[in-house]
């Protein structure tokens, strides 16, 4: 397919090598094993791929064609056209991770700014290249904070108002840890619900708490007791934050958080059904060398004009080995890049609304649906941004499969990962929707559930 | 050509893309949540596309030269993958959507399970990793509870050739292990004698690249892995160089137990400038049910009329979940399209082709460079960047001279068991044509090292920036554009 | 929307000119008409377009869900996907014309390529770097031989079975000629049909003849006697051919041609409903000073190196003005360059494959077609490429509706320009329809005329 | 850097993008009309994305740089537009379909006729003109049937200023029409002196850019169209300023006749590299039945329920058909999309900002290069490129040098009337930051020309390729690659 050799190259270069077929170079191979006949099907040429997966991609339902609710950790934003025809560009996209700085000062600037771009929206001091995505940025925080403590502090205090599937990879990351403990999420546990049972779990052998904001279900809270226990014992606390939030809110920094981290993909990246998106790590200069991942620095070259470089890759995995704090190597250098693009077009101005838009769509769309017969607002008294809880009259999956037949993606159906949260559904609204497709949303929802 | 950061290009009150005023009632804002400024660039959509247009020029790529950067496997990006991965089906789709909803992802998704299965010779394939380096922490983790599993809680220790990528050893510190390195002998193969040291009851696994990182295949590979079984371990793959083996040996054939692939690498996904890559994991039977959540899986088979209804999969012993959702599926498109268009006979001739060229290549070079293990490579090999007559000239000389040239340098200094290593990849998707340039500014820089070293000290001398202060980068540790209070 | 200029650089330019306002810049423009309020929509924001666009599309049908048959001038041809790729960069469809060519070598050296590829496509010795599309360049082909004969040779001869569109443009164009007859194809004639009524039109006075190869009914016929006849009075011949054709058939040039133009969109241009397309011109040596539109040719730069320019520009409106032979300036520059990415692409084994997919598929569909009751193919004797004329039993206009109902576009509606046929459809079939589209067609096609 | 051409890269045998066999029953070739050989390239996929990758690297582009191109309004090409003309349901819709099955894209060329009235003042407007220059056509063959139908026949003479653009003679010679020139005043207006010693009964019309090609508003426009419809005569407007005059002024209000817009200057459609653009032209209601066909027209009026359903109309007199289908749609589409997402007052804005930016850019340069005509000008200005007390400094000379400073150079050598013209058009994109770095430059090469003029005469020295020889491409004649036999 896209090798270029012709019969009489390849005839040219085994004399050049001095064998006589291209067989002879695999002889140390075990020859019992060596070319097994792969059962694949018959290779598909250009024109039959293209109709191949087009015909599989129209076997989904998709925000193309149907109005979505769904949020939970992947949000449906618009991006801006420049943002993909930047990504386009082969010098961006088939580079390699810039390790020769004098033909990689794209990557390295575009990194640069975007690190800029992630502390001065976190409020933090310092924010490395990117990591896989918001729950590994959590795990590795976990992570970070054991190195910190040199394995010394033995509790991880998660709250059950955390991602649920960043908590699942917090556990797994540090499984190899035996004598940590992560804890403050149990299903027992109201701490999710109630920020004081969270703050009294907190205790000298804390490393870390981690923390939402907003929260999974929306909320957004005043962390500033529980930074302050955390602090007052000397632990570190991370917050996992929503980046459109931050359009709005008080920054993490604000409140004094050692780590925020987050999932990016809200700054001009496609649901994609999951992925590639886009982890941020941001953190407090003095954290910087207990960081992982890369770091792109300013420096000058030889003849004095400004230049970037990878920086501080003595932390490294590839320079450290063993004694590094984490393994990461390939990140997501193109969704950064996405990210950069994205809060470059859109801007000062174009951010804030966006952040606004969702504001008030997800806050008309909590309000009519509170008025709806057999539904209610979760968390009435607390302030949400562009998210909400729901109490739904029969099951939310029910009432989902339903909803598809208006062309209707319903909200997340906390009852797969909150068993005490039944007959709740979390309900997303970006600017992507518009009055009339809530008002739609509405009639549908009160359509499906009466009798 | 210095180009400013977007922060220096700001003005302030001017307007890049925007958004309309909102379309329902207005809610206040809660007061006491909101931030005081946001310094984001104020920018046109125009002064944007300029910028990252300009920046975007100061790189090297693929689609603009040979990029023989060694165990990266730098090859075409076909353009079909990047139309596919962008329908509006599959980049529309969100992860939580009903199963019902999301079929054609799933079937997607399943396939690839199958095909990766039949290509490594594993039995099962999970695809949630997001990068080699996150199946490697797969691979460990799995390790690590098959030994608890089975009560063998004294089995902690890892062995890792000195060839290893610092992937290898810095999983598996931070999975609790404790990493021994295995000397490699004269040949470049694992020193048998060496690890038959190791074999013991706190054995707890071995990792191995093969080829290894000089290229070479392991000539003992079948013997180091019963002797790995033998004493208890499990052996790890590093799929890095799996080019080297599409349809050649499947990996699962000769008693690997786990193994990662490197989707970006084998498969043509992109590089990305440094990600996103995708590390899906193949394991043995006996480990299927340790592997990552979720697996995609048919719930209920089809028949003629209807397909099969495809779902998630949780295995019983599962080491967890790696991180939210299920893996690069946009990255999963594009292998998808990729082995699609190949088939077996085509996986086989990217082996082929990848082998060719590089033994080919090896063979121009070696005239001048020192060529460390002098045997048949595989998809890459290795060579000095110095000569012992010549103290002063250094591989990173070399490599920053080849810039000037036209050519992105080697990998450098990587194995670190080979003085001043230069780890060549050509790919099999270069042709003669650019295998002989590179050869013939290879060997004009050997003759610049003795005639006129300078060249290769001062180089580069036509790259957008020249040599780059790293020390002064460490020590100022400037990380962030100034931002304006 | 795209101005950047913030209120503070207003001023400051004011000043610098030295007004106080910018309505003060147009105090010229007759007051009483000035800045004058239009009556247009509210502006849209990007995402607002974005969607409205969407939907304006989506009322359209398209060969994206059916199945087409129509050809006439327009085919529906697989477009790699480097194709588009490579159009996207800026550094191509942002460049202007290449008049500065020191830095405009892309463009120039691309136009080169894309001459050479025309030049070997057609057996022509000299390609221009593009007309507007295949019916002005037919346009343009007589006006040449109107200027070649310095306006002496009165007579246009047009088979009748060229593109009628394309006869309604020669017609256009050579109105200003008051003494020029453009003849052959009345409705009356027969000429587009029997070649010898054509041929015994040639006379001392005919300046040019225009053929079509394979036809408009997709015939392909043997042109050899009109050529010779054309020539025997010194008259040109032009044929008007399809690109696609000539990865089988015999070239122009090989017929003698002295001008061979035609419609480029096959090659790599997507349908577009109807533009922007390509118009490849290519003629004879001799014909170079007359020929219209830009060249490029290869020299050196001051260093040796070589270089391309453009040519022979003298011959152009730009410098001749009032003497030059065409007024064309901006041609379809990147249209010729997504032609010659194709088919450097496809390169000499693909373009062999489209064009032997397009005949065997046609020629299947034809056979099925002629097996149908009521259907009956109108020239069964004269060899086809990918296109051919069918009787019909209904009227044409009411099968193809009907056929919309399968989600198919049926054939051309000959009846359309041609009232002498009357339930005659003209039926293109490309590599893009697989022999199930076809067995679909031939199925819908049964049912919507059965009873 | 030079670049092999395609065929100096072809390699027999070598394959790129291939087809699958077919999947009908075979039927023979017509022997008698197959060709013995064809000499396409024979290349990868992967050699064909570096070549063309590379190709683009050597060319200048606005979406790299300031591209002050006068006449040719070269402002940023938005990239929505680019998206949304790649809309599938626009792009794969054929031409031919029934209309029924396309009234989105009658919808959007009826939209935007109406728009492109109500911005212009005409009463109807017609889309399918592929570029200016065949507006132009579509103008003089108006003009000419139009007296045809009115019986004067005797009306051959049109009058074109001495500083319009060649296409305008050009068109007119094209028609059968006799050009007479005309000369323009010490201020750059029409010379109304010699306009109406012309203006008699043969007149047909004249054809008048206004802003002219100097950037100049005619002072006395509505006396000109006066004294040219007092004798008979039509006037034709060169649309190609017409970014001055948005929300400004609207040329059907002054009584111009007939006129074409570029969409791809005044609507942000992209050049291309030479194409493609679009020429809509539009007509007083005097004319309107002259235009050529088809025009988009309701043919059933919608009501609360149902749109409106649309369709072709062939006006009663029209001169015919410009080319095939409709004109440029996939340019329509795009500049739709501009107009929409400006309004009445973005028009107005983009005319103010490009008029602010000329003046200011004069302003800034009127003090080193002799300025003929010191007026305010409109959206872009002539300067001479050259001194009269340095008889060597060409505009060329400073055309070149630009580059050096990374700048395209202006317009040269038009309009013929200015000595050594140098034609500047910022537009309405550029930043203050980017003209005052384009004065700075211009007034260093001032400096330059005078302290040393070599530079000058040797520039370019940054370019991929320096100067070229014009007259060896024009002796040699070498219009197309070698090809193998
Ligand atoms: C041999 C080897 N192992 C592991 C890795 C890590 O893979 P990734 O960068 O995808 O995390 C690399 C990457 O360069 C590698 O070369
Ligand atoms: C003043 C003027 N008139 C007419 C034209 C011709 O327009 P087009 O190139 O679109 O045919 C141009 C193009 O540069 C122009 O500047």
């Amino acid at each position: 397919m896209f090798t270029p050799h012709t019969p009489q190259e390849i005839e040219e270069m085994l004399k050049v090598i001095g064998v006589n077929s291209i067989e002879d170079l695999f002889v140390q191979v075990p020859e019992k094993h060596r070319f097994p006949e792969l059962n694949l099907p018959e290779p598909l040429s250009e024109i039959e791929l293209a109709s191949y997966l087009k015909e599989i991609s129209s076997a989904n339902a998709s925000t193309e064609d149907f109005i979505s609710f769904l949020g939970a950790g992947a949000y449906n934003h618009y991006i801006p056209a420049a943002v993909d025809m930047i990504l386009r560009r082969g010098e961006f996209y088939t580079a390699y991770t810039p390790y020769q700085p004098e033909i990689s000062q794209g990557t390295l600037q575009a990194t640069f700014e975007f690190q800029s771009l992630m502390t001065e929206l976190t409020g933090m001091d310092v924010s490395n290249a990117s990591h896989y995505d918001g729950a590994t940025t959590a795990a590795e925080a976990a992570n970070l904070a054991y190195y910190f403590f040199r394995g010394k502090r033995k509790k991880v205090i998660v709250s059950r108002a955390v991602n649920p599937q960043y908590r699942e990879t917090i556990r797994t990351y540090l499984q190899g840890f035996d004598d940590v403990v992560v804890t403050g999420d149990e299903e027992t546990s109201k701490a999710g619900y109630e920020l004081q049972d969270l703050i009294s779990l907190i205790d000298r052998d804390t490393s870390i708490v981690l923390i939402q904001y907003p929260d999974f279900f929306g909320r957004v809270i005043d962390y500033a007791n529980l930074v302050e226990k955390a602090h007052s014992v000397g632990a570190l606390i991370a917050f996992v934050f929503n980046p459109t939030s931050l359009g709005l809110l008080k920054p993490p920094g604000a409140f004094g958080a050692d780590i925020a981290v987050g999932e990016g993909q809200p700054l001009g990246i496609p649901l994609s059904f999951g992925g590639p998106y886009l982890g941020i790590f941001t953190i407090k200069d003095r954290l910087v060398r207990k960081l992982a991942g890369r770091l792109v620095g300013e420096t000058i070259d030889q003849d004095g004009k400004r230049a970037f470089v990878l920086t501080l890759t003595a932390r490294e995995q590839h320079i450290r080995r063993e004694r590094s704090t984490s393994n990461i190597c390939t990140n997501q250098g193109l969704m950064a890049l996405a990210a950069t693009i994205y809060l470059s077009l859109i801007g000062k101005e174009g951010f804030k609304q966006v952040a606004n838009l969702c504001y008030q769509k997800a806050h008309y769309a909590a309000k009519r649906i509170s008025m709806l017969k057999g539904f209610e607002l979760a968390f009435i008294d607390t302030p949400f941004f562009h998210e909400f809880v729901v109490k739904t009259p029969q099951p939310v999956s029910q009432i989902n499969l339903r909803l598809q037949n208006h062309w209707i993606l319903g909200g997340y159906d906390l009852s797969q990962a909150y068993p005490e949260m039944e007959n709740h559904m979390l309900i997303a609204v970006t600017e992507k929707l518009s009055k009339h497709d809530i008002d739609d949303f509405i009639a549908a929802l009160e359509e499906v559930t009466g009798d | 050509m210095t180009e400013l950061t977007i922060y220096e290009l700001s003005q302030s009150g001017r307007k890049g893309v925007t958004f309309p005023e909102p379309d329902v009632p207005l809610t206040p804002l809660p007061e006491d949540f909101l931030r005081e400024s946001l310094h984001l660039p104020e920018l046109s959509e125009y002064d944007v596309v300029r910028h990252f247009t300009n920046l975007s020029k100061l790189n090297y790529s693929i689609d603009g030269g040979f990029y023989p950067l060694g165990s990266c496997t730098m090859k075409y990006n076909p353009k079909i993958n990047e139309e596919v991965a962008r329908l509006p089906g599959f980049a529309n789709t969100h992860p939580l959507q009903p199963i019902v909803s999301i079929q054609g992802n799933l079937y997607l998704m399943y396939q690839l399970q199958e095909w990766l299965q039949e290509i490594s010779g594993f039995h099962r394939v999970c695809l949630t990793p997001a990068a080699g380096a996150q199946g490697e922490l797969v691979g460990a983790l799995i390790i690590r509870k098959y030994h608890q599993v089975n009560n063998n809680n004294r089995r902690k220790k890892i062995l890792i050739p000195d060839s290893a990528h610092g992937t290898n050893p810095a999983t598996s510190s931070m999975t609790g292990f404790k990493v021994t390195p295995l000397a490699s002998d004269s040949q470049g193969n694992v020193d048998l004698e060496s690890l038959k040291a190791e074999c013991d009851e706190t054995l707890a696994g071995l990792m191995l690249t093969n080829p290894n990182t000089l290229g070479l295949f392991d000539e003992n590979v079948e013997e180091v892995i019963r002797l790995v079984h033998e004493a208890g371990g499990l052996v790890y793959g590093d799929g890095a160089n799996l080019n080297a083996l599409l349809g050649v040996l499947r990996p699962g054939d000769i008693g690997f137990d786990i193994m990662h692939f490197n989707l970006h690498k084998t498969f043509s996904t992109p590089h990305g400038g440094g990600g996103p890559g995708s590390g899906p994991v193949g394991v043995s039977e006996a480990l299927s049910e340790y592997l990552p959540s979720p697996i995609i899986t048919i719930i209920e088979e089809g028949d003629e009329e209807t397909p099969p209804f495809f779902g998630f999969y949780k295995p019983e012993l599962t080491v967890g979940s790696m991180k939210a959702f299920y893996g690069h599926f946009g990255i999963h498109i594009r292998a998808f399209a990729y082995i699609a268009m190949h088939g077996s006979k085509g996986l086989r001739d990217i082996a082929e082709k990848a082998v060719l060229n590089a033994n080919y290549l090896m063979t121009k070079i070696k005239k001048d460079y020192v060529l460390p293990f002098k045997r048949t490579c595989m998809h890459e090999f290795v060579v000095e960047g110095a000569w012992v007559d010549l103290p002063d000239v250094h591989a990173l000389d070399i490599s920053k001279r080849l810039m000037d040239y036209g050519f992105h340098p080697p990998t450098n200094y990587f194995p670190l068991i080979v003085r001043e290593a230069l780890m060549i990849e050509p790919t099999e998707t270069e042709s003669k044509q650019t295998l002989d340039a590179f050869a013939k500014a290879m060997n004009a820089i050997a003759r610049e090292a003795r005639e006129n070293p300078e060249l290769l000290h001062k180089a580069p001398f036509t790259t957008p920036v020249r040599r780059c202060d790293e020390v002064k980068a460490a020590k100022d540790l400037i990380l962030c554009c100034w931002v304006p209070d």
